[in-house]
């Protein structure tokens, strides 16, 4: 019964992927503790969280042994949402500055 | 669950690495994919369920930015007093951890899926879905602490009402998720016990339910960025 | 889920055969006929509206509150419950599996489930009629703070059943649309590229992606306005007074719905439309003799429409109050999406170019669906260009632009479409000289209503208007033109229950089909029987060795090659000889 | 071949009626004529289009109509012409665009001589406000909605003092003069639409959104909502008058400030009960239906009710005292008045709320000589304005 044609690897590499897991939820736990402001924060957040996704999606979901048309096929289409995101962001922008020009902060 | 096809046909004979495999494979007849119907589907629907949580986070990124009240520091809000010393986001940290940890044993538990070690797996299953409970039981524990400290959806005295509002409506969502997920794992795993996919030759279905508990984890790692560490 | 003939058992009870049915073809039956009934609620509808502003004041019960409500509920099912699910529903699901040479879907239980909570959705929605406040009057794009505050009808029953309905539905359409994908993409049979599939298979597959992907965003403004309106939480509400009261609302963001309805609303559009163009050219190639002009350009458009229609949602959002600058990003986006659906009309007509021409009724709606697609089309052009939408959004121009381009064209590409598939799906032809009456009553009926509406819009009649009395800048004339478009409004709606005679009768009393009636080349008319039954295939899958357009191939015998047959001494190493080799 | 002729003929139709019908834009009354230019280039472009694809279709279907014998050629693509037809295409769209967006331009770049006025929305009535001598609009807050204070000016805003507050819905322009409009709502989604301005822009509560332009043609013009806004949606009515500077500088001159507003306010005559009550039917809705300036709304006027004789619809009539308002409050539709409908919904109101509102109708019973002119005071406060405007000859 050898036809399994499933994803078989090494138990090492997912014990080193869930290490590397580990490391990086601490350092970006750690940015909170150590209370990095600004645009570090920031870079340092999204840097992690991207790595931890990429690390997820890639080992443990396979996909990175998937062929390249199914990664195509389930990476490309969220960048519509990260188009969405983005305007997004603008938009809030926009509205929080309209309202910080033109409307009294409640009476307390 | 393989086609009937699958072991006749091997990948198209021109297919060379890199973007002429793409089209090489989206030009074959009969699938796409060289992936079970199952499992192409679970992707399909894990996509789907991308945009959800994509426009769930946009919409709170969105009223968040736009809203002129104060938003809570977060950090404190999540802090737990541990040892006489209020330690922030502790109580996140831990569920961040267990979730991971989950998603380590879910990944052991489809590599002995393919070993054909039925009770590994089995076991590694029940200690992914037992994980997976106890990081449901850690959030209601920490929508009790909020709830006590004021926060609704409607508003909370520390600020910005959408604060409640995205908190209930993103983790709540997650959370179901993750309940789902539970009973999801707990169902394969008795039947693996129970030999289904032995007798079948096929422990595909367990990759599939990792498939979705892996999700289950990478949507948690964005929330964690987005609404914790914002 | 091996799909082996003798997985296939015919059922045998009447209850696992009819209702309980896992069979694709039935449940495709089950959507259509469900969808056609809502539909009619929503046709009906329409009709009230245009006797208020065709004769306003003269009907008592027509008062402002039930307009709204009419308004509102027509277009919501018009849209979501009828198109949306009559063509992936209906259509999809007949057709797909036949057409890509499977046995059924690939998940038949999924499917029978999204059959029974799409009817649970349709049932929810109608339940709002007889709520306390009756159902909700917002307009079909609910738009918050309106929604769910006093001064609009059903804010109290309506819009939560509404919204229910909704999350409802796209439970359904996400279980549908799951199966529909993955048939398509997984599970066509030997030979079948996807470059060989009809372009209705492409059209519907498209969309199917695309109420996959687009369907969460209203999933998700629903929950959000759920909770607005039920928990008192603050997405889409600012701090407002109501009626004179300060509601406990804070810091919310109306736009914020707008752009999460329109980023589903948008693609919604195109769930629509892209079924009905693949429909359309598969009935002009098959009627025309002729095989569909530039194939792989047609399908490049489809994909290009579909992918493209993430991008330009907020096109209908130019006079909403967003960031100015908004405006060029989006009108850009959506005059490009103009240039692959040009080529598409293009390539219909150049299809007819050099043709022969029958004018079969499929092929009479077909016609009948360029014509008001062109004019649905061109005047998107308006709209899309953001300094042109301003001064006609909001008016009667747009009620004809998007009445012509995502109501009338595609009912027309799904009229043409049953009377093409009949055949097969009963067995019996529908009666020609009705269907030709069904065809020129509504094709120029829907032409005299929409066409002159365009004009009211220029002189900027705002719509969602209850009566238009005492304002000066519209002259009486206008009043008379509403009524003549309410004449003619009535005269389309009721010779559509002429059609559904034909429906009915047809089954019945109907001329026996052949298997092939129309001589068309596609796979669903080479099952080995008519109606096929349940697996499709008997013994053994179809071999697909060619394109789904040999018409007229020079030094054929007939005058169309269906895709099952061989070429002629396929040189060894081709492509359709290694079809045939594999096992 | 039927359907060829038919096809000629609706086109011929369509471009007749294009050129005959009586149904076009309503004359420019603005700077923006580019906006009718661009529309025109589109227009041109586009019909020119739905012609030549109509004939050309009803041409294919008479030369290639079915006969016996005839074969279709078989021509599976043609890169040479569909690539000409695609740039065809794609330049047909740049003719559209780029005007298109040309004009946009201009239309969010504000002049910096405009003058600014605000117009706010509420369900269903415009309100206007102007800056006062300081240029300056003072900020606004939804919390500060009142009876006095109905556009909600922060009065702890020095800024908003002069503010000039517009009694009554409607607006004056000067000729010739740029104008930045900006727009804000209390409750819903409205839209400031002119048709004879072309532009048009969405007032979205919890936001300010504004558009410009330069009235070119004295004349009063109604104002529109263009935004679904709930049942009264199709009857919020209002007036821009556009008039020449001497003109527009005597109705300026005439508006009260908000200080004057609030003063004013303060001074109103009105015993404690009777305020309160006044403060009660803007919280209640009441005034949603009953006007306090005589003019008939959805429920009957509350100016000059008290004490009055009032017939009802059973044919008895009856006195309109303490006692039978009370009454009428508690129980709406016990007792219904003559010519309108039984709709009033029962109101949660404990009994000194009651006769809190009692007090106040008795404060409107007779009518008074204010409100005209001299009084800074709008005439008709709320919807009475509104109601005025659509519901009685003015």
């Amino acid at each position: 019964m050898d036809r399994d044609p499933g994803q078989q690897h090494p138990i090492g590499l997912y014990l080193k992927v869930w290490g590397l897991l580990f490391v990086l939820s601490f350092f970006s736990y750690m940015v909170d503790y150590h209370e990095v402001q600004g645009h570090l924060r920031w870079i340092l957040v999204v840097t992690f969280m991207l790595l931890k996704a990429g690390l997820i999606v890639a080992v443990f979901m396979h996909l990175r042994w998937e062929r390249l048309a199914l990664i195509a096929a389930i990476t490309l289409p969220p960048l519509a949402v990260v188009v969405l995101a983005v305007l997004m962001a603008v938009e809030g922008d926009y509205t929080a500055a309209i309202r910080d020009a033109f409307f009294a902060t409640p009476a307390p | 669950m393989t086609n009937p096809t699958s072991q006749t046909q091997s990948p198209p004979a021109s297919a060379t690495p890199g973007w002429n495999e793409v089209v090489a494979d989206w030009a074959a007849d009969r699938r796409v994919f060289q992936v079970s119907w199952r499992k192409s589907m679970m992707w399909i629907f894990l996509l789907s369920d991308t945009f959800v949580f994509g426009c769930f986070l946009t919409g709170y990124m969105m009223v968040r930015i736009a809203t002129t009240e104060p938003w809570p520091n977060v950090s404190e809000v999540f802090a737990l007093t541990m040892f006489g010393q209020s330690i922030p986001l502790i109580l996140i940290a831990i569920m961040t951890f267990v979730l991971i940890t989950s998603s380590g044993t879910m990944a052991m538990a489809v590599n002995y899926a393919y070993r054909r070690d039925r009770v590994r797996c089995a076991a590694l299953m029940l200690a992914t879905a037992a994980l997976g409970a106890s990081f449901v039981g850690m959030q209601a524990f920490e929508w009790t602490k909020l709830i006590e400290d004021g926060v609704r959806p409607w508003g909370n005295p520390m600020g910005a009402a959408q604060f409640g509002a995205s908190f209930f409506l993103i983790t709540g969502f997650h959370g179901l998720h993750v309940s789902a997920g539970v009973i999801y794992l707990v169902i394969v795993a008795r039947r693996v016990l129970a030999g289904r996919y032995e007798r079948r030759g096929d422990y595909e279905i367990v990759e599939i339910a990792g498939l979705y508990w892996h999700f289950v984890d990478l949507v948690w790692v964005f929330i964690f960025a987005f609404f914790y560490l914002w | 889920m091996t799909h082996d003939a003798d997985t296939h058992h015919e059922p045998s009870s009447f209850w696992t055969r009819y209702v309980w049915s896992q069979d694709h073809k039935v449940i495709a039956i089950q959507y259509t006929l469900t969808a056609i009934a809502i539909g009619l609620v929503g046709l009906v509808l329409s009709n009230l509206m245009r006797l208020q502003l065709g004769f306003p004041g003269r009907f008592d019960f027509i008062d402002a509150a039930a307009y709204y409500q009419y308004v509102t509920m027509h277009g919501m099912i018009m849209v979501i419950y009828l198109l949306t699910a009559l063509l992936l529903g209906g259509f999809g699901n007949y057709l797909i599996p036949l057409m890509v040479g499977a046995r059924d879907m690939v998940f038949p239980y999924l499917n029978m489930l999204s059959f029974w909570v799409y009817l649970l959705a349709v049932l929810v929605l109608v339940a709002s009629f007889f709520v306390p406040g009756g159902p909700t009057g917002a307009g079909w794009t609910l738009y918050p703070p309106q929604a769910i505050l006093p001064g609009t009808p059903g804010t109290d029953w309506g819009i939560v059943l509404m919204l229910a309905s909704l999350v409802i539905f796209i439970v359904a359409a996400t279980m549908g649309g799951l199966n529909y994908v993955t048939t398509v993409l997984q599970a066509r049979t030997r030979g079948m590229t996807l470059m060989r599939m009809p372009l209705t298979v492409w059209g519907i597959f498209t969309a199917s992606v695309l109420a996959l992907l687009a369907f969460p965003a209203l999933f998700v403004a629903g929950m959000m306005m759920l909770l607005d309106k039920l928990a008192g939480t603050s997405f889409f509400m600012p701090a407002i007074v109501s009626m004179g009261r300060e509601l406990g609302h804070e810091g919310g963001s109306p736009l914020l719905f707008q752009h999460l309805f329109w980023f589903f609303g948008h693609p919604e559009v195109y769930i629509v439309a892209l079924p009905a163009f693949g429909i359309v050219s598969d009935l002009i190639s098959t009627h025309a003799r002729k095989n569909i002009f530039g194939y792989r350009m047609m399908v490049w458009a489809i994909v290009a429409i579909g992918g493209l229609s993430f991008v330009v949602w907020a096109h209908h959002m130019y006079v909403s109050g967003m960031n100015p600058y908004f405006g060029y990003f989006f009108a850009t986006t959506t005059l490009i999406i103009a240039v692959p659906t040009a080529i598409k009309v293009y390539n219909w007509v150049l299809t007819l170019w050099r043709g022969n021409i029958h004018l079969t009724v499929p092929m009479l709606f077909a016609i009948g669906f360029i014509c008001s697609f062109v004019l649905g089309g061109i005047t998107g052009l308006f709209l899309g260009n953001v300094s042109v939408d301003i001064p006609l959004s909001d008016t009667y121009f747009v009620v004809a632009h998007f009445h012509m381009v995502m109501g009338v064209a595609p009912i027309l590409a799904i009229f043409g479409g049953i009377y093409h598939w009949y055949p097969k799906v009963t067995g019996r032809m529908l009666d020609e000289r009705l269907g030709r009456l069904h065809f020129w009553v509504t094709f120029l009926g829907t032409y005299a209503i929409y066409f002159p509406m365009h004009y009211l819009g220029f002189l900027g009649m705002p719509r969602r208007y209850y009566s238009f009395e005492d304002y000066a800048f519209i002259p009486d004339s206008a009043q008379d033109l509403n009524a003549f478009i309410t004449v003619c409004a009535l005269v389309v709606a009721a010779f559509q229950f002429l059609f559904l005679f034909n429906l009915v009768w047809s089954a019945f009393r109907g001329k026996p089909a052949e298997s092939n009636p129309w001589g068309a080349t596609t796979l669903e008319w080479q099952t080995p029987e008519t109606p096929p039954r349940h697996g499709n295939w008997g013994e053994a899958l179809p071999v697909v060795h060619r394109w789904a357009y040999d018409y007229s191939v020079p030094g054929a015998k007939r005058d169309f090659i269906p895709q099952t047959e061989p070429h002629e001494g396929a040189p060894p190493g081709t492509d359709e000889a290694l079809a045939e080799a594999r096992p | 071949m039927v359907l060829a002729v038919a096809l000629i003929l609706v086109t011929v139709a369509s471009v007749l009626f294009h050129f005959l019908s009586p149904w076009w834009f309503t004359p420019l009354a603005s700077n923006w004529k580019l906006i009718d230019d661009t529309i025109l280039i589109t227009l041109v472009i586009t019909g020119g289009v739905f012609v030549a694809v109509n004939l050309f279709i009803a041409w294919a279907l008479i030369r290639y109509r079915h006969r016996p014998g005839r074969r279709a050629t078989y021509e599976p693509e043609n890169k040479k012409l569909e690539g000409w037809l695609t740039i065809g295409t794609s330049l047909g769209i740049i003719a559209m665009l780029a005007p298109g967006l040309y004009v946009y331009t201009q239309m969010i770049r504000v002049p910096e001589d405009a003058i600014v006025v605000e117009a706010v929305g509420q369900q269903w009535q415009w309100r206007f406000r102007l800056p006062g001598e300081d240029g300056r609009l003072g900020r606004t807050g939804a919390a500060f909605v009142s009876l006095d204070n109905p556009l909600g000016l922060d009065p702890d805003d020095p800024d908003g003092h002069d503010d000039l507050i517009v009694p009554g819905p409607d607006l004056v322009l000067p000729l010739d003069r740029p104008v930045l409009v900006l727009l804000r709502a209390h409750d819903v989604l409205h839209n400031f639409y002119v048709p004879q301005f072309r532009v048009k822009m969405d007032l979205v509560p919890g936001l300010v959104s504004r558009f410009w332009f330069t009235p070119t043609a004295t004349g009063r013009f109604e104002i529109l909502c263009a935004e679904l806004c709930g049942v009264g949606h199709w009857n919020m009515r209002g007036h821009v008058e556009v008039v020449d500077k001497s003109a527009y500088r005597e109705w300026r001159a005439a508006l009260p400030t908000f200080g004057a507003v609030l003063a004013a306010a303060a001074d109103d005559g009105l015993d404690e009960a009777a305020r309160r009550g006044r403060e009660l039917a803007r919280e209640r809705g009441c005034l949603a239906c009953h006007t306090l300036d005589g003019a008939a709304g959805i429920g009957p006027t509350w100016q000059g009710l008290y004490g009055a004789e009032r017939p009802l619809a059973d044919g008895r009539s009856v006195r309109a005292d303490a006692d039978y308002l009370a009454e009428a409050i508690r129980d709406p539709n016990a007792t219904l008045v003559a010519g309108f409908p039984a709709i009033m919904p029962r109101v949660d109101l404990s009994e000194a709320e009651v006769d809190a509102l009692v007090a106040f109708i008795r404060s409107l019973g007779a009518p008074t000589a204010e409100a005209q002119g001299a009084d800074p005071m709008p005439p008709g406060d709320a919807p009475a304005a509104n109601e005025a405007a659509h519901g009685a000859p003015r």
